[in-house]
């Protein structure tokens, strides 16, 4: 399996490069035929984990790096999230339960890793002491 | 943040005039809000129509001012496109905000 | 001036990848509000860029890097392309000119220099004997 | 590279069907044309609505099929973007081809 489509963003760990980021990725899942509502939720996705890896794996120091890798194949897409930062905690909660009625209660964070593990197909989490590669897969509906 | 407001009868229309609400302007997006509501303002029409893409940060930041406004008045959402749709569905907080396709529709519920 | 946003995208030098390269960089300068036409013409400049990178600095060789870093500053953004190969002849014409009527020789090539130049403002080309980078810098338009 | 066609009386219309008519594509482009060419198609219609990138390696593809269709026929394009319009303004091959907004038009226009 070859993809047929590779390349790799890489951004200084600060929150004014996550846009240019997003908006890449956003344009090449619509290049790739993807609806707008897909497009945005890889864009998302991409997003909510790289500034995770700012806000958390450096504690916003802004002046490591964030890699990004995409590979397009025919019946998936692979984004590969790489940092060099302090290694991220087995067994994060990543569920959303809240009542929306109980105004008190409702989540104002936390609500990232959960919109990743709900979007994406298949997640994968390595840390090796220097280096921490987050993967994330999402499988394509059949071309008609 | 560069927000524009405009005040029509009781009703603060606040309209973010940036593309993204997201991670990077979520913490002034929300002093924007805290200020506003500080100042008296308890109906709020959030107009999104010109934000193509809300994070997790940034729909956390506009839960926050609707839980500093309490139940004293209303937050509430207009002209979100497909993509900033999606948000407010995945979180279910399209069952906490209430939706109105333009500005103009949210302003007519509110003032009933 | 320091710059208001900055990122690296790096792919290997298949003409598969450069869509995914001129995706990216459109959908970029939508974001800081240029025109659709003007995100056109940065999209094509890389993309013509980095095709010769391909086709002449690496002789259509399918696993070098070319590396495309993209800087946005409030007054300009500036592009430099980054490859590893066959340095670049220097005085390469890049005027177009033929007569529309002549329709045995009209111009099948040699249009991506001419474009550069015509919708750069600035260019710049350094070969230092392992890496070659070619710098290309447009003026933003005072936003109103 | 994916191209559909269709016979209009004396016209073939020729409607790439993928958004970027780019180096990628421009041999396999330039093939299919000249195929067109030799088995008998002199008026053509080269449809690009549905490209929205073209770059110089797909304008001289466009170009050199011109060429070896000569002085027996008429290749017109059809369809074209804002951003397509400006590879043929910035090129001047706008002064080299009949542009027409639509299919429907350049069809008309060739059938005089
Ligand atoms: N890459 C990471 N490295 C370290 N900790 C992380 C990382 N990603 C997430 N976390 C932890 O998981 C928690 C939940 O993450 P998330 O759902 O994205 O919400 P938020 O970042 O808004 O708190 C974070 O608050 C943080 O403690
Ligand atoms: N990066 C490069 N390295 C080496 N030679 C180059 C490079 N870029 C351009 N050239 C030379 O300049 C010529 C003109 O380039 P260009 O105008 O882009 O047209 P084309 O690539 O279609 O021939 C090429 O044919 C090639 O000989």
């Amino acid at each position: 399996m070859s993809p047929s489509g590779n390349i790799k963003l890489t951004i200084l760990s600060t929150l004014d490069n996550v846009p240019l980021l997003g908006a890449s990725i956003n344009k090449m899942c619509s290049l790739i035929s993807m609806s707008e509502e897909q497009a945005f939720q890889m864009e998302l996705c991409v997003v909510e984990a790289c500034n995770n890896v700012i806000k958390h794996a450096y504690n916003n120091a802004s002046d490591k790096e964030v890699e990004v890798e995409v590979r397009f194949f025919d019946d998936r897409i692979i984004f590969t999230i790489c940092d060099a930062g302090t290694r991220k905690p087995t067994d994060l909660p990543h569920t959303l339960d809240y009542d929306p009625q109980d105004l008190d209660n409702l989540p104002e964070g936390r609500m990232g890793l959960f919109l990743i593990h709900e979007i994406m197909d298949e997640i994968h989490y390595e840390a090796d002491g220097s280096k921490n590669i987050f993967t994330m897969t999402k499988f394509l509906s059949p071309k008609p | 943040m560069n927000i524009e407001t405009k005040k029509v009868q009781d009703v603060l229309v606040v309209k973010p005039a940036e593309k993204r609400l997201d991670a990077k302007v979520a913490v002034s997006f929300k002093e924007a809000m805290v200020e506003f509501i500080n100042t008296g303002s308890t109906l709020i029409v959030l107009d999104l129509s010109g934000v193509d893409f809300v994070d997790s940060s940034g729909l956390g930041a506009i839960v926050s001012s609707l839980k500093v406004l309490g139940r004293k008045g209303d937050i509430v959402i207009a002209g979100v496109g497909t993509s900033v749709l999606q948000m407010f569905s995945l979180t279910r907080m399209d069952k906490v905000f209430k939706m109105f396709p333009t500005q103009e529709e949210a302003l007519q519920a509110l003032s009933r």
